[in-house]
């Protein structure tokens, strides 16, 4: 029993540090800013939960495991809204651009 | 209640500021930060006489002793610099009513006593305390109160002073922490005492050496040493008059306690001065300090800029006290700390009457001012005076100690150069008295009148104190030979 | 009242979950330290059926099983896309229509989007949600509504 | 970098590194603040102060030579100073030798609380931490200094321009998931706050945890009703009455003819005292730091509405 | 009054600051406010008087006052030559404010309080110089001169009034503070005490450089000695009033600065010690140039302040060249001169105030034929210049006799020789004036000018100095005594 | 992880990278930013110290008996507390600078002053 | 395998730090930001229990709420220049 808990709980890591990397490489070989964020979209919901689910089998204390899923659930829930919030915010600034891209020198220069 | 007073000296005014956030009424604030100034100022009174009659005291916080926990050692140099920072502390708080009502927005009289309570409880902390690391923490504290005691200044000039202040002190403090670690590293420990004891045996390494380094250089960031001492004139200049005669009074002094604790106790004389050219340095750096700074105040065209750059050449007479590493050149190190004490708390004040009164503290302003502001006029004068070393005022004291001590080394150039740099100050200050005295009042401000009795009490009381001490120089010179003999007696 | 009784539960199983110590002092502690919390979280006025959605209790377990499917079975696609390289990928804006009549289960649906990578909502207006998605494809999932058919179910 | 918004996010990823590297080397309690202060903290006041001052960074024009010289100096007489100091990790340093092991093998007896940091803190040298809690004050006073600004008129709060004002109308999800966040934050403060003796944290992480729920309270529902919410004037008082507090179970034990914050004087048995002593002042540090964590973002946050037109030189 | 000895001592130290109370409360009212000045000086000089006579009788007279810094007193004695300069002094106030409440009526001077009791402060301090028993105690009187006297030299408030009060401050407080202090310093540390002994403080083996040194600091720090090159002070502070330049030539500055250059010689050196020096020499020369250079200066000012200021300047060299002399002699020569020159050169700047206040004059190309309108001051003129000069029947015959006797004892014929020519340039300076004023000019200006005599204080004060420059020849005995008596005791 | 003294070495370097953006650079905000790296960098500095090989975190539990130095730690917290107390600080004034000279940059409020 | 994992984090770290410096918009910053914290999470309990001390996830926790809060701070005044902006261009 302990050998294939230890297993599955080496297996999920795995995953989790495979899937992490792939965003990873994602955000560094996606061209824009919206398709990175699915990128990071990744690290953030499976790989996390990939992780974290592999250190809850790796430990049985019930504290520690209670807390891991604390965290496995403010990760899921922030995240998207994070996500959400900045491509809100993001979408918000093209639109501004696109409006006067004549005298808008504060935002410009740091941009490009 | 006697055997608390160590922490009793340091608690009043550190409990009375938050105390004091609670009086609404600025007035109240007032008199509250006055009663508890004036507490502190009896309790460093009481505590001198305890520590020259029975030598140092120890007060263990926590009840833990020395190493593990932190403890006050108060020897007969903290007990100087304590009564120092408290009484100067106490005459200019009583200025502090009038001088800010025309210097600082109404509701912020409030935050200025409390910031005043919680840096002057800090320069208390600083010099009390018997721990490294301690002495970081309420070095903060004070440096943070400063900067924002400096940004209250009216002019915004005062907001940019303070920002250089900033940026210099906390560069200071950060080189003091490291110091601080590297010490302790090598030692394990952070109790002064036990430091002095526990370095000697480490003293050949390389980290000790640099961990000395980053101590001193970092003390004198805060001391103003030239050349460290850019952010001072600004910082002295733009802050409310009280802020400035504060701090000229006393910040600096602290300093030079620092400096003073840290090479002759915790490191040591021997290693202070015979492994390093430091001694060579110092006088230069102080000599130069002195005849930089005092040009500099004669083409100031600010009153307080003037006497600003008129510390910092002050301050390099101490260090060059300081470096001669004798008994007798400390005690003129530290005569001076208490007589410039006395000199720059009357100027500054002096000043901040004439800005009462005028608005302004720029030298063309003064136009006049000898015959419309008498009483005022003449506190400047005598102070001038004693800046300049006149005889019967302490300034000649200090200087006749310091000159003594130079000779006593051998060092005859160094003392020529010494009676040199007063000769710089007989012409800053004689510009002052030139314009004040005979020139004829400005236009348009025959209705200034003499600032109010609130300014002139403290003045004269400082101003009667530099005769005082200029004439019967036995209180001062008792206690400062007895704090420098006690420190070369102790340290190894 | 309901909302705040329901708040004290949670937020006293939150305690009960991380504390550990089960001491008189800490139990105390805790009681008061929920009393305070409650207390100003009312002030903040936080305390409502957005910010503690009983009534969803109860269907949330379904859901949030066939949403874990979802996010696996999105997350291997855009892993796939990562290492396939910009070409395979088509990025695309698109407006879709949310049929949820409360805020909270349009916000239920919009972070379910941006949960499942591949697709992240950008902009809400009214039923309108702006989405981008990496693939063309994810958005056409999207419109066929199975997402919103069943946040939708979750409401009522 | 020219964009200042972008080295404050740099800033932050410092914060966040410098704590994981803190955590690997068992400061939990350090990792525990520098990612509550660092990362959190700093960064966002950093925000606001940026959003206030411009963020696009101009050329500078004098030249460095100087600023390297003296860079280069520093640093090369550090590395020389660390030539003989002990090698990292060493058991054998003197560090480790001297002071500490006191404190690692007898303040279970002498304190009764488990993290040794803590009894360090909050007993040995629970002085060091007063001071700290008196540099806080210090903060929050001289940003109150600087930045408060006299009550305004309504007139002129009219005036006040709208991107101060709420946000939560337009971020629908931001809303709800904070208002279902915020009390969980607050709770997980007091967590913190009373089990700073077990594990990492205490007084001042909780105060930052505190303050940083309601940061967000602010950001998402604008100045006006978090000014509603919490009085400004009551955040004062408790801010001083932390320190207080915090004095207070000192000057208590000097009536009881102890040293100051000698703890041992609260209770009949030594180490309640000590107990009984510690949960007081951490509940002071706590309380100052979390009132003037809020004093300092709303002078911060509040200065940012001030009308656009008048008053700008003279405040 | 059955005031003692002692106390006289020291109220004639604290009168004169007790009166500049009195001064500045009467101030509105002039005359109460002269009178209290006149008395003051009256009590005064009673007092200066009854120690004399004390001192005539032996008896050792000193007053203890307190401890500055440990061993460093302050305290007063009397002892001949002190005595010489307290009598000379307090005598000359009481002329001066006689003659000051003529001038500075006469002149519509503005701040006359200001004057007497910057004047009175003055007069304390030289008191207190007189007297001092230690160096220190000089030192400190020595500066409290110099501070009161600076808002009597810009007492006009002009642009070259404050320009010559930097010059006149500037020099005396920087040689004061960077020679003078530190050769005090200096022999306290070598010699351990300050205080005035006869034969000197320092140990006959002492190093002869160093002491050496410390007596060139000595020379120079006395700046109110005006020996050149710090004597720049002297004629810029010629923009003052005519009773301040009365004060500082006649007075107080000057001879306190000759007055200490004597007492260091004879009692901090002793004249024994002084003799072996390295650096006497130097300073002998020094001195005689001095001497020579400003008397050729004075030949060429055409202001008849300016010239009398060059001319004080040479004199003042003569002083130190008898002290530096290192012998009986010289030192005799020297303390009489002080009395002599005081007389002689107050009546010469009596005379020129007098000529400022009555013809509004001051250069000496106008003053021709003036003699006739101004007689009694033109002859009071001539018989000073004989006194500057040294000739009978004045007073100057003597002290320029021991002078150079002086020379002679210590064979220093270059010294001699510079004596002998100086009092020639002398002649040549100081007498054209009045025989001009008599003989010459042309006749015909004269009846419409108007010009009359001076006010009659400002008279009276003259004629009185004039009288004295004679006395002091018909009866030098008093002098003589006290002269020869610095050396006995 | 790291042996001898290279872990010291890198702090340092942090530490001179902070040091010198104080120094050198003339925006206000960076200088502020760069004092906070030179302060964390001294905090790392102080953490390192504290580090036993095969120490765990000072908090008492049974089974270990090795601990981390926990008096450096105490220290850091302080000094934690106190950098962010001058950045708050640091930041306010730069804010009223902004507001007073209308610029946060050195040389350009160096010249408004030489102005006046 | 603990270990292997902590690999990956750091390299991933490392990662969004390049992204950080590369840019090129403030929001491809932010989101870097954004990854590194989730991945510091993940990291620091990594570490708990690499260094066999697992108990302290409570630093983990504060780290995702902080995560959260500098978003939102981001957003809110990265807004602040957006309307700034739009404010002048409309006067």
């Amino acid at each position: 029993m302990d050998a294939f808990i230890h297993i599955s709980s080496s297996l999920f890591l795995l995953i989790g540090s495979f899937l992490c990397l792939s965003g990873g490489i994602g955000i560094l070989r996606f061209p824009d800013f919206y398709t990175r964020m699915h990128a990071v979209g990744v690290t953030e919901t499976l790989a996390t939960a990939m992780i974290l689910i592999g250190l809850i089998l790796y430990n049985p204390d019930f504290l520690v495991d209670v807390k891991l899923v604390i965290i496995l659930l403010m990760t899921l829930f922030i995240s998207p809204t994070a996500g959400h919030a900045l491509a809100n915010a993001a979408m918000l600034n093209d639109k501004m651009q696109k409006d006067d891209n004549k005298q808008n020198s504060e935002v410009k220069s740091s941009t490009s | 209640m006697i055997v608390h007073l160590p922490i009793l000296q340091v608690i009043i005014p550190l409990m009375a500021a938050p105390l004091c956030l609670l009086l609404t009424r600025p007035r109240l604030a007032w008199l509250f930060s006055l009663i508890a100034s004036g507490l502190a100022f009896l309790i460093s009174g009481m505590l001198l006489q305890q520590v020259m009659t029975s030598g140092t005291i120890i007060y263990e916080m926590g009840g833990w002793e020395a190493p593990w926990g932190i403890e006050y050692r108060i020897d007969q140099l903290n007990a100087l610099l304590l009564l120092i920072i408290s009484a100067l502390s106490t005459i200019v708080l009583f200025a502090a009513e009038t001088s800010i009502h025309k210097e600082i927005p109404a509701d912020k009289h409030t935050l200025f006593y409390v910031l005043y309570l919680l840096s002057l409880a800090a320069m208390l902390g600083i010099v009390a305390t018997g721990d490294a690391f301690n002495v970081f923490v309420f070095l903060e504290i004070s440096s943070l109160s400063a900067y924002a005691l400096i940004a209250l200044g009216q002019d915004r000039r005062a907001l940019w002073a303070s920002y250089q202040y900033l940026i210099m002190g906390t560069i200071g403090a950060t080189f003091i922490l490291i110091g601080i670690g590297l010490m302790y590293q090598m030692t394990g420990t952070l109790n002064m005492y036990d430091l002095s004891i526990r370095l000697p045996e480490v003293a050949q390494t390389r980290t000790v050496f640099t961990a000395f380094a980053f101590v001193i250089v970092g003390i004198c960031l805060k001391l103003a040493m030239f050349p460290l001492h850019l952010w001072l004139p600004n910082a002295y200049a733009y802050a409310p008059s009280i802020v400035t005669a504060f701090f000229a009074a006393t910040a600096t002094k602290v300093a030079i306690y620092l400096l003073i604790r840290f090479t002759f106790s915790v490191f040591g004389l021997s290693f202070s001065f015979t492994h390093l050219p430091l001694q060579l340095l110092f006088v230069t750096l102080g000599l130069v300090g002195v005849f930089v700074a005092s040009t500099a105040a004669i083409y100031q065209t600010n009153v307080k800029h003037l006497f600003a750059y008129s510390s910092i050449a002050q301050i390099g007479y101490m260090i060059v006290g300081f470096s001669i590493s004798t008994a007798a050149g400390l005690t003129a190190t530290l005569l001076h700390l208490f007589n410039h004490a006395l000199m720059k708390g009357a100027l500054f004040l002096a000043l901040g009457a004439v800005m009462y009164r005028i608005g302004s503290t720029q030298l063309s302003n003064f136009q006049g001012l000898g015959r419309q502001m008498p009483v005022t006029m003449a506190a400047i004068v005598i102070g001038g005076l004693s800046l300049i070393g006149v005889p019967l005022t302490v300034g000649f004291v200090s200087k006749w100690y310091l000159v003594l001590a130079v000779i006593e080394n051998g060092w005859w150039p160094v003392a020529v150069l010494i009676l040199a740099g007063s000769l710089l100050a007989i012409v800053y200050v004689w510009r002052i008295v030139e314009v004040a005295y005979f020139k004829p009042a400005l236009a348009g401000t025959e209705t200034i009148q003499e600032a109010p009795l609130s300014f002139l009490i403290p003045v004269w009381t400082l101003v009667i104190a530099n005769i005082y001490f200029g004439i019967d120089t036995r209180l001062s010179v008792q206690v400062a030979q007895a704090a420098s003999q006690s420190l070369f007696g102790v340290s190894p | 009242m309901r909302h705040t009784i329901l708040l004290s539960l949670y937020l006293a199983a939150f305690w009960l979950a991380n504390s550990g110590h089960y001491s008189a002092l800490m139990l105390s502690l805790g009681v008061i330290s929920i009393a305070l919390v409650v207390f100003i979280a009312h002030r903040m006025d936080v305390i409502d059926h957005e910010a503690q959605p009983l009534h969803l209790t109860l269907k949330l377990p379904a859901y949030f099983a066939w949403l874990i499917k979802e996010i696996f079975v999105s997350n291997l696609l855009v892993v796939k896309h990562i290492w396939l390289g910009n070409k395979s990928i088509s990025p695309v804006f698109m407006t879709i229509t949310a049929s949820q009549k409360t805020e909270l289960g349009k916000v239920i649906y919009a972070n379910s989007i941006s949960l499942t990578p591949g697709t992240v909502t950008v902009n809400i207006e009214g039923d309108k949600f702006l989405v981008h998605a990496l693939l063309t494809q994810s958005i056409k999932d999207l419109e066929s509504g199975d997402m919103d058919r069943r946040v939708t179910q979750l409401e009522n | 970098m020219k964009d200042l918004l972008a080295v404050a996010m740099l800033l932050s990823i410092y914060g966040l590194l410098s704590a994981s590297f803190f955590v690997a080397m068992d400061a939990v309690d350090v990792a525990f603040t520098e990612a509550s202060v660092g990362a959190g903290i700093s960064t966002l006041l950093m925000l606001v102060a940026i959003s206030m001052t411009g963020r696009a960074e101009h050329p500078s024009r004098h030249k460095p030579l100087l600023a390297l010289a003296v860079v280069i100096v520093t640093g090369s007489l550090l590395i020389y100073g660390t030539l003989d100091m002990p090698y990292f990790g060493s058991a054998e340093a003197p560090i480790h030798q001297h002071i500490a092991p006191r404190y690692i093998n007898d303040s279970m007896q002498e304190i009764g609380v488990p993290n040794i940091v803590t009894s360090v803190l909050a007993s040995y040298r629970a002085f060091d931490t007063f001071g700290e809690v008196v540099v806080i004050f210090t903060a929050g006073m001289g940003v109150l200094a600087l930045l408060s600004v006299v009550r305004r008129s309504p007139v002129d709060i009219a005036k006040i321009v709208l991107f101060n004002d709420a946000m939560h109308e337009r971020h629908l999800i931001l809303r709800i998931v904070t208002k279902i966040m915020i009390p969980f934050i607050l709770l997980f403060a007091f967590y913190v706050q009373f089990h700073g003796d077990f594990g990492p944290g205490g007084g001042f992480q909780a105060g930052v945890i505190f303050a940083s729920a309601i940061f967000v309270y602010t950001m998402l529902f604008g100045m006006n009703t978090a000014r509603r919410v919490i009085n400004q004037s009551f955040i004062q008082v408790l801010a001083a009455i932390g320190v207080l507090l915090y004095g207070c179970v000192g000057v208590v034990s000097l009536f009881n003819g102890k040293k100051f914050f000698d703890y041992s004087a609260l209770a009949i048995d030594p180490v309640a005292g000590q107990h009984l002593g510690i949960l007081f002042i951490e509940l002071g540090v706590g309380l100052t730091v979390a009132s003037v964590m809020v004093i300092i973002f709303f002078n911060f946050a509040g200065r940012n509405e001030t009308p656009r037109n008048s008053d700008k030189q003279d405040l | 009054m059955s005031l003692s000895l002692e106390s006289m001592l020291q109220f004639s130290i604290i009168l004169p600051l007790l009166a500049t109370i009195g001064i500045v409360a009467t101030g509105h009212k002039p005359n109460l406010r002269e009178a209290v000045t006149i008395t003051t000086s009256l009590v005064v000089l009673y007092f200066v008087i009854s120690l004399y006579q004390g001192l005539q009788q032996g008896e050792s007279i000193s007053v203890y006052w307190g401890e500055l810094l440990p061993g460093l007193k302050i305290s007063f004695s009397i002892e001949p030559l002190g005595m010489l300069f307290a009598l000379i002094a307090s005598f000359l106030w009481l002329i001066t404010t006689v003659y000051a409440i003529g001038y500075m009526r006469g002149h519509h001077e503005q701040n006359q309080t200001r004057f007497y009791s910057c004047f009175a402060i003055a007069i304390s301090s030289v008191m207190g110089i007189a007297f001092a028993d230690n160096l220190f105690t000089l030192f400190i009187f020595y500066e409290v001169l110099t501070l009161s006297t600076y808002p009597l030299v810009t007492h006009a408030g002009t642009e070259d009034a404050k320009k010559g009060g930097r010059v006149y401050l500037g020099i005396l407080l920087s040689t004061s503070i960077l020679f003078f202090l530190l050769a005090i310093i200096s022999t306290w540390f070598v010699a351990g005490t300050l205080d005035f002994k006869q034969g000197g403080v320092f140990a006959p083996d002492v190093n002869p450089l160093v002491a050496g040194t410390i007596l060139v600091l000595f020379i120079f720090g006395i700046g109110k000695a005006a020996i050149m090159p710090f004597h720049r002070w002297l004629p810029a502070a010629m923009v003052a009033p005519t009773p301040v330049s009365a004060l500082l030539h006649a007075v107080a500055v000057v001879k306190a600065g000759v007055f200490t250059v004597l007492k260091v010689c004879v009692f901090i050196f002793g004249i024994d010690l002084l003799a072996i020096l390295p650096s006497t020499q130097f300073l002998l020369y020094l001195a005689g140039a001095s001497v020579l250079l400003a008397s050729l200066v004075a030949m060429r000012q055409d202001n008849l302040k300016a010239r009398l200021a060059y001319s004080t300047v040479s004199q003042l060299g003569y002083i130190t060249m008898g002290a530096l002399m290192a012998t009986s002699a010289g030192v005799v020569g020297g303390s009489m001169h002080i009395a002599t020159h005081a007389f002689g050169k107050i009546t010469l700047f009596f005379c020129a105030g007098a000529i400022l206040v009555a013809a509004h004059k001051s250069e000496i190309s106008q003053m021709r034929s003036l003699g006739r309108q101004m007689p009694i001051t033109m002859i009071a003129f001539f018989i000073a210049s004989l006194s500057i000069i040294g000739l009978p029947p004045t007073g100057g015959t003597w002290s320029k006799w021991y002078l150079l006797m002086g020379t002679l004892e210590s064979e220093q014929f270059i010294l001699m020789c510079i004596l002998i020519i100086s009092s020639l340039l002398n002649i040549a300076y100081l007498l054209p004036i009045p025989f001009h004023a008599f003989f010459s000019g042309d006749k015909s200006s004269t009846p419409d000018s108007g010009i009359k005599e001076a006010p009659l204080p400002s008279l009276i004060a003259l004629s009185i100095t004039t009288v004295g420059c004679v006395i002091l020849f018909v009866y030098p005995q008093p002098l003589y005594d006290l002269a020869k008596a610095i050396l006995a005791t | 992880m790291f042996i001898g003294l290279y872990n010291y070495w890198v702090v340092i370097v942090l530490m001179m990278v902070g040091f010198y953006i104080v120094i050198a650079h003339g925006n206000l905000i960076k200088k502020i930013v760069g004092l906070s790296i030179f302060q964390t960098s001294v905090f790392i500095f102080y953490i390192s110290m504290a580090k036993v090989d095969g120490g765990s975190a000072p908090i008492l539990a049974d089974e270990i008996n090795q601990y981390s130095n926990p008096l450096p730690q105490v220290l850091i917290l302080t000094a934690i507390v106190v950098g962010i107390a001058t950045t708050a600080l640091a930041l306010a004034l730069a804010v009223r600078i902004k507001e007073a000279y209308g610029s946060i940059e050195e040389d350009e409020i160096q010249k408004q002053d030489n102005l006046d | 395998m603990l270990i292997a994992a902590t690999l990956a984090i750091l390299v991933v770290m490392i990662m969004a730090i390049m992204r950080v410096f590369i840019g090129p918009t403030l929001y491809d910053r932010v989101l870097a930001v954004n990854m590194f914290g989730t991945k510091t999470v993940l990291l620091i309990s990594l570490l708990g229990f690499v260094m066999g001390r697992p108990e302290f996830l409570d630093i983990a926790i504060v780290y995702s709420l902080i995560n959260f809060i500098s978003v939102i701070g981001v957003l809110r005044y990265s807004d602040h220049f957006i309307f700034k902006q739009s404010g002048q261009s409309k006067k």
